[in-house]
């Protein structure tokens, strides 16, 4: 998306002087001025990803969001109405398109298997099967049902989940219900560090 | 011109006939030149005067024109270089032309029997010429120096106010000899315009307006160079 | 737009008249930009870039938080920073945001030699029309400010367009929108200017900044970017801010005087060619003559 | 925070210290801004180093990295003695006039009473309030000692507890009062002492201090002042004291809980503090209740350990909110056990885990360096980089047998057998099994976010992810399910809770989150009846309205009691976009949610004087309504409404106490009731109060040959590490935007070193530590300046975080590719288990 725009400016660009090489210009349109490009764009509410402001962001999507769009994102600025940033982005916020619209962006399962030098592709399927069995695994080898002083323990010592900072209070609670339940103590956040 | 008060002379047979006055390669290298600072001087009013705008659409509109207009100036600079090269010592001023300054107003009012007899060019040709050329090198380095303009650091910001005022000043004075060329070559002195489409004058017109050069050279006739 | 060929008020290279020329709106944009209250975060630089379309080009760190030493062709708007230490030794970090400053007077549209490349709006927006640019570069020489930037691609010189496709449809400009401080503030000229005193006041009279003020210089009629600086004195400090910008006067005797001179000269030359012909008519060559000796005819 | 980010507007003071706001929060700052320009308000920056914060401020001021306590204690020693604290409020909303246990001793040599060095702990029954009455006027107390007898002799027998009943004078003329106490512990932090800790020139000091308590001039208390911190005061060995050192400035000078006022922190991340509030933490459980512990026999003796009782002067009321311990924490467990939570199984209290020490990050390195630790998952959190000691951590990797990472972009966790000087023939020695999930980003996933002013914001998905790229919480929920599926099917050790836990959600593969939201605010199990009248208040089903109805018996689920509230019968209150602001005072009580009960500013009753009335009237917060008996105002009282101002219930409600801690007792802390100035563990000079007792006595270090120190003979320069504002941590350096502002990584050097060492601006140059080698280029400037400590000079450098050996220039090879953190030390602080990154010692060399 981003590659095409850019390649499509380099080719805006091109052709514009092809067709004034070739053309006559005698009569200029006086000022053509840009068409705003999210004009009927769909607006998206969300809040930026990064620092803890929690600056409300509007992103903006191909289409009107009507069954046959796939959104894509064209835009995006700060809300307007958001009390906090009141529409203002700091140089993170404003770069925000750049994060979604990214070629670095990783889009399928990879694993690297003991020794390799690669990544190689695998299935959803078989890789969330291999982690689910890593885990029980793990866990029973590693749990701790009463500690040395026969006290209880109810520990899994093998494992831990360190959580990021853009997590949502939601997965954040799934992770604690289900990690917890796991017998995890080795749990932790960015919030830590 | 004098009337036939004096008889044509026996050599009157003579005059029509054709001696060489410009190579093959000087009528070319003329020719290119002409044609380049043509082009380079009608972009160049284009972008001089809104008034004159349209002429860009001559050559396919301003930003061709703003893209041409500086290799035409290059291939007539490099034109009158060559031509530097080859009429350097016709060029040279010497005493006679002297005589011959002093004696201008003659020429102006085409009383030029009563010039001294002058060599391949005259002082008034080679005045053209030394003005085109100081003018040209003045286009040239002020002309580079807009052409490349976004190269120029913006502390060299003076070297861009210079060129401006100097392209446009050098260019007047070339403009002004051009006029007087084109007058003088087109209109005003009979046989000189085909002399630089054939490259041959007639005797009787060297003998005119080249005595000196007509005497150099009257032993050779029309022959190939 | 379809009202905006009536709305222009300059238009660069045009014979004739203007037609939005008289136009009185009822007011005009500016942007004011504090430097004293900009904390050099870039927001304006992305938001800018992110809005217009421009992407990624190779920069170098350069022993400063400058993205790059100038603004480009794609890159409108650029923070610059200057470590200044004060005379009582404390440090001030100076930072300005640098972009085209819409001038009253503009010297791009002055110098610009194309038929409608360079317009004013009557709002105004000063607007590089990339359709009418012939790419001859005049308008960086006619800016005191060194803002119009030459594209090598595209053969066409580009500068901020004060996001007229945003300030049209009654949008702010995508950098005042970002600025997380509120350095950069929009509105009109004339509101603007009273902010920016009532700021610069501030400075003078509680923060003691004795030589505060703003800098909307006269020489280019005023500008519809104007600034707030903690040093008004001395604004080169602020990145090399001009103290006196004006269309440069090689520009103004370039597109006056020698104009009117050399039209004049070009003009007058042919007539004179003319006289000259019709009062002497053409030389003719003359039959061979005799030598007589002296070399000069008989 | 204790206040939020508009209401910095309200301020006519901001002391910024351990912080960088207008580089790491720019859209936050502008408040501090407005206050600028609108109040004609102060801001007083304190930093290592002369930040774009800095460029803003009325006066700035450069401190040697980790020293901020020396800083702040020689405030609080200039306030007492120039009259500039809020007397009516010190009295009255501290414990101030508390009276300590005798006994009780103050760190002259650097520890208090009760330290055991062979154990490196402190025995803290010392640490508490004497028993009694009023003793006001009655210096000489023996009644103190005969209260102070019985309970030093009953020592043995139960874990020391606050006394009900708080001996206290109101005079703070008492010798072991705790204003006393505190007023002697700062004493010793004359301008001249500080100077030569800190290295800040004594006048500057004076200027700084002067500035900030001309708020409190004469005691008059109209103005407020901020203090604004981020991990520049966290991140250190003693960063949770120098933190309590600024709430106590805020206490003594009355400005907690008021508009404009506070102790806020700054959180660097969009959801840390959901994260915290959610426990995503070895040592909490949602809403900041305590984990069970192997002593705990039962779920009734953990409530009975967990759950404060009040303890306070007599006549004074403590609503001590957390008495509601039980309630909270059996909703708790209903949300996570279900059905399966019953009252003879204790709620499902035996199926957590039981947390027996410090498993925080470092000790995740350090285990699984020690092959204890086989297996990790990371969501969103590249370990490798964030944490202390790179080296360590990439090393420890090895050793595990399985890594899952979910991200977006490639990281230098999920590519740690990859990283700079890990040949091809080591990788194949290398056995771990990595397994890359490619994740949502924000702008695909839905859910709530926790801003740091603890506003609850909801998003909205707008595009779907890319490629294959999947939901995280479907990939945590598929992970679970998988796993649950092999514990049906196979068995296991100790399957119940993994069976039982409750997964009820409308798809369990992909989780609503709205849902889980809802599940979070928590429902009604039963009809829940009015004491008073009998009549049903919530039918059984219903969404609650708020925590104050969470039942202890099971009749209720709550995900997070702190969230109760946030999702109602009403609806979704995190989803609201109410725009107005009535009072001008920026609480927008009707913009999504906040925690708690929607109050926007904490503790706020204590913004009125003792009758219930603002201190200042143009900045009215709350107020005692005489009238209606209850208290109202812009904000939501963060009070018991009905509690009239004669009844002195304190307002520092979460509190056993009911008011705020200037002294803090027992159980608070671990290295004392009142901060002391520790040096950090790398460090240029001996302790100048102590030098016997240089560091923090609780700071533990490792022993794993990673685990290295720098002789401060070799390591002479102080470094520090910080984000730019162009970046944002470890995720910008993907995006060609943010890298074209900063495109490659620097240090930060003052000219005189540069110039000592023959560096010039853009030479590559070394900095090393003991642990290790960071590569970039030299940015020379004048905004880091040698300092004198104690006569000697001393340089700081600084350090941006943000290139790694992933990214767009990292894979170009336009850098050298090391990570900050190959520097810094696996140290932390003993509360907060935080590691220390702001200060520690390097040398510098040029490439």
């Amino acid at each position: 998306m981003q590659t095409s725009r850019r390649d499509f400016f380099k080719v805006a660009a091109v052709g514009g002087v092809a067709a004034t090489i070739f053309g006559f210009d005698l009569k200029p349109a006086y000022a053509q001025l840009k068409e705003l490009k999210i004009a009927r764009a769909a607006e998206t509410r969300s809040t930026c990803p990064y620092c803890a402001v929690g600056c409300g962001v509007l992103i903006y999507t191909i289409g009107d969001k009507a069954k046959n769009v796939t959104p894509q994102v064209i835009h995006v600025e700060g809300d307007p109405d958001h009390p906090t940033n009141r529409g203002t982005l700091c140089p993170k916020g404003s770069s925000l398109e750049q994060d979604m619209l990214n070629p670095r962006r990783l889009t399928k399962p990879q694993v690297r298997r003991p020794g390799a030098t690669d990544w190689q592709d695998i299935s959803w399927d078989q890789a969330l099967d291999e982690i689910a069995r890593w885990t029980k695994k793990t866990r029973d080898a590693t749990f701790v049902e009463k500690d040395a002083k026969g006290l209880p323990a109810n520990r899994c010592e093998g494992i831990s989940f360190i959580g990021g900072c853009t997590d949502t209070n939601e997965f954040n609670y799934l992770v604690v219900k289900a990690m917890r339940s796991l017998g995890l103590v080795y749990l932790e956040n960015q919030a830590r560090v | 011109m004098t009337s036939d008060a004096v008889p044509r002379a026996s050599a009157a047979n003579h005059n029509e006939e054709l001696i060489p006055r410009y190579t093959f390669g000087e009528r070319a290298n003329h020719w290119i030149g002409a044609l380049s600072y043509t082009f380079a001087l009608l972009t160049g009013l284009a972008f001089w005067s809104p008034y004159l705008y349209w002429l860009a659409a001559i050559v396919g509109g301003g930003p061709t024109a703003r893209f041409l207009h500086p290799w035409f100036g290059l291939i007539f600079t490099v034109s009158l270089f060559w031509t530097f090269k080859e009429w350097r010592r016709d060029m040279e001023v010497d005493d006679g032309d002297r005589a011959w300054a002093k004696a201008m107003p003659y020429y102006i009012q085409n009383e030029d029997d009563k010039l001294p007899p002058v060599g391949r060019f005259n002082f008034g040709q080679k005045l053209f010429f030394w003005g085109i050329f100081c003018g040209v090198i003045l286009l040239l380095l002020t002309g580079v120096a807009l052409w490349y303009t976004e190269a120029l650091p913006w502390s060299w910001r003076f070297v861009r106010y210079a060129a401006i005022l100097i392209h446009a000043s050098a260019a007047l004075i070339t403009i002004g000899l051009f006029l007087i060329h084109v007058y003088m070559s087109v209109f005003l002195e009979e046989g000189s315009f085909g002399s630089m489409v054939t490259g041959y004058v007639t005797r009787a017109w060297a003998w005119t307006f080249h005595r000196t050069w007509y005497e150099e050279i009257k032993g050779g006739s029309r022959s190939k160079q | 737009m379809s009202q905006a060929s009536t709305e222009l008020i300059r238009i660069s290279g045009h014979p004739g008249t203007v037609p939005g020329a008289g136009l009185n709106r009822e007011f005009q944009v500016c942007k004011l930009v504090d430097t004293t209250t900009c904390i050099g975060c870039k927001a304006c630089e992305v938001a800018c870039l992110e809005w217009n379309g421009y992407t990624f080009s190779e920069t170098t760190f350069d022993n400063s938080y400058q993205t790059m030493p100038e603004t480009a062709w794609n890159y409108w708007n650029l923070i610059k920073f200057n470590e200044h230490e004060r005379a009582d030794g404390s440090m001030m970090l100076l930072m300005r945001k640098d972009q085209c400053m819409h001038c009253e007077d503009p010297g791009c549209l002055a110098a610009c030699p194309a038929d409608a490349a360079i317009v004013q709006y009557a709002n105004g927006i000063v607007d590089f029309q990339q359709a009418n640019c012939i790419g001859c570069g005049y308008c960086m020489t006619g800016c005191p400010f060194n803002i119009p930037k030459f594209s090598p691609e595209a053969r066409k010189v580009f500068k901020c367009t004060l996001c007229n496709d945003r300030v049209s449809v009654g949008l702010e400009p995508a950098c005042i929108k970002a600025c997380p401080t509120g350095c950069l503030h929009f509105g009109t000229k004339k509101e603007m200017k009273e902010m920016a005193q009532t700021r610069a006041d501030q400075l003078r009279d509680v923060s003691g900044f004795a030589d505060a003020g703003v800098y909307d210089p006269p020489g280019v009629s005023g500008t519809h970017v104007i600034y707030v600086l903690h040093d008004a004195k001395n604004p080169e400090l602020y990145g090399g801010l001009p103290k006196d910008p004006h269309i440069p006067y090689s520009v103004r005797l370039w597109k006056g005087p020698l104009k009117w001179l050399g039209n004049l000269a070009m003009v007058g030359g042919l007539l004179g060619l003319a006289w000259h012909y019709m009062r002497f008519g053409p030389k003719k060559e003359e039959p061979i003559q005799p030598d007589n000796g002296n070399g000069r005819r008989p | 925070m204790t206040n939020g980010w508009v209401d910095i507007k309200n301020t006519d003071m901001m002391l910024i210290m351990g912080g960088n706001p207008a580089e790491n929060h720019p859209c936050g700052f502008k408040w501090a801004m407005e206050a600028k320009r609108n109040r004609n308000a102060k801001i007083i920056s304190v930093d290592p180093r002369f930040t774009r914060t800095s460029s803003t401020a009325d006066l700035f001021v450069q401190i040697r990295a980790g020293t901020d306590i020396a800083f702040l204690g020689g405030l609080i020693r200039y306030a007492i003695e120039n009259n500039r604290y809020a007397k009516e409020y010190l009295i009255n909303y501290t414990n101030a006039a508390f009276i300590v246990k005798e006994g009780f001793k103050l760190p002259e040599d650097g520890l208090y009473s009760g330290f055991d060095s062979a154990a490196g702990t402190y025995d803290k029954t010392t640490w508490n309030y004497q028993e009694g009455e009023d003793l006001s006027g009655k210096t000489d107390a023996p009644a103190s000692a005969a209260h102070a007898a019985p309970s030093a002799a009953a020592a043995p027998a139960p874990p020391p507890a606050l006394p009900p009943n708080v001996a206290y004078d109101l005079t703070l003329q008492h010798p072991r009062c705790v204003f006393q106490l505190m007023k002697q512990q700062y004493s010793r932090y004359t301008p001249e002492t500080v100077e030569r800790i800190t290295g800040i020139p004594k006048e500057q000091y004076l200027k700084a201090i002067d500035m900030f308590t001309s708020v409190r001039k004469d005691g008059d208390m109209k103005q407020v002042a901020t203090i604004i911190y981020a991990v520049g005061w966290t991140q250190h060995t003693f960063g949770t004291q120098i933190i309590r050192t600024a709430a106590m400035i805020q206490l003594l000078l009355g400005n907690v809980g008021r508009a404009g006022g506070g102790v806020n922190a700054l959180r660097g991340h969009s959801n840390i503090q959901g994260a915290t509030d959610m426990a995503g933490l070895f040592d909490s459980m949602p809403g900041y209740l305590k984990v069970p512990t192997p002593t705990d026999a039962d779920l009734a003796s953990f409530l009975k350990r967990t759950t404060p009782t009040s303890s306070k002067p007599s006549p004074w009321g403590s609503w001590n909110y957390y008495s509601n311990t039980p309630a909270f924490f059996v909703s708790l467990l209903k949300a996570l056990y279900g059905d399966a939570a019953t009252k003879e199984n204790g709620f499902g209290f035996d199926y957590l885990p039981r947390v027996d020490r410090d498993y925080s990050w470092t000790h995740i390195w350090e285990d699984m360096y020690n092959g204890k630790v086989k297996g990790m998952m990371a969501f969103g959190m590249n370990g490798v980089m964030i944490g202390p000691d790179t080296n360590k951590n990439i090393n420890a990797l090895k050793k595990a047998d399985w890594l899952v990472v979910g991200e977006i972009y490639q990281d230098e966790t999920s590519e740690f057998w990859r990283a700079p000087g890990i040949t091809a023939d080591e990788q194949k020695t290398i056995n771990t099994t990595v397994y890359r999930l490619p994740c949502a980003g924000f702008a695909e996933k839905d859910g709530s976010m926790t801003n740091s002013a603890r506003w609850v914001t909801w998003k909205y998905a707008a595009v779907p992810p890319p490629g294959q790229a999947r939901l995280d919480q479907d990939i945590v929920a598929q992970i679970f399910l998988r796993v649950r599926d092999l514990y049906k099917k196979e068995g296991g050790k100790f399957p119940d809770p993994i069976l039982n836990v409750s997964w009820a959600y409308a798809d369990s593969a992909h989780p609503s989150l709205s849902q889980v939201a809802m599940e979070l605010n928590g429902k009604a199990l039963a009809d829940l009846k009015d004491d008073k009248t009998g009549q049903v208040v919530v039918k059984a089903g219903q969404q609650l309205p708020g925590f104050a109805l969470l039942k202890d018996d099971g009749t209720t689920m709550c995900g997070n009691w702190i969230y109760s509230g946030c999702w109602t019968e009403a609806g979704s209150q995190i989803q609201r976009r109410g725009t107005e602001d009535p009072s001008g005072m920026g609480v927008f009580p009707n913009w999504s949610w906040s925690w708690p009960a929607n109050r926007r500013v904490l503790y706020n009753r204590a913004s009125c004087n003792l009758d219930g009335k603002p201190w200042d009237p143009e900045r009215k917060q709350v107020w005692w309504n005489e009238a209606a008996g209850k208290w109202a105002g812009n904000d939501v009282p963060d009070f018991k409404a009905d509690s009239h101002p004669k009844d002195h219930l304190g307002p520092f409600i979460m509190n056993p106490e009911g008011v705020g801690r200037l002294f803090a007792p027992i159980g608070v802390l671990a290295e004392g009731p009142f901060p002391e100035h520790y040096e950090p563990i790398e460090s240029p000079t001996k302790n100048l109060l102590h030098p016997e007792q240089s560091n923090n006595p609780l700071v533990k270090k490792f022993k794993s040959p990673y685990d290295k120190f720098g002789d401060p003979a070799e390591y002479t320069i102080v470094c520090t590490t910080y984000r730019l504002t162009e970046q944002y941590h470890y995720w910008t350096k993907n995006n060609p935007m943010n890298v074209q502002l900063i495109p490659e990584p620097f240090v930060e050097i003052p000219v005189e070193l540069a110039e000592e060492k023959g560096i010039r601006g853009r030479d590559m140059i070394h900095v090393i530590s003991a642990r290790g080698k960071y590569t970039a280029k030299a940015f020379v400037t004048r905004r880091l300046r040698p300092m004198m400590i104690d006569g000697r000079k001393v340089y700081q450098i600084g350090l941006p975080i943000h290139q790694g050996y992933r990214g767009i220039q990292e894979d170009a090879e336009r850098d050298a590719r090391t990570p900050a953190n190959l520097l810094t030390p696996a140290v932390t602080d003993p509360n907060a288990h935080t590691p220390e990154s702001k200060g520690f010692l390097v040398k510098v060399e040029k490439a």
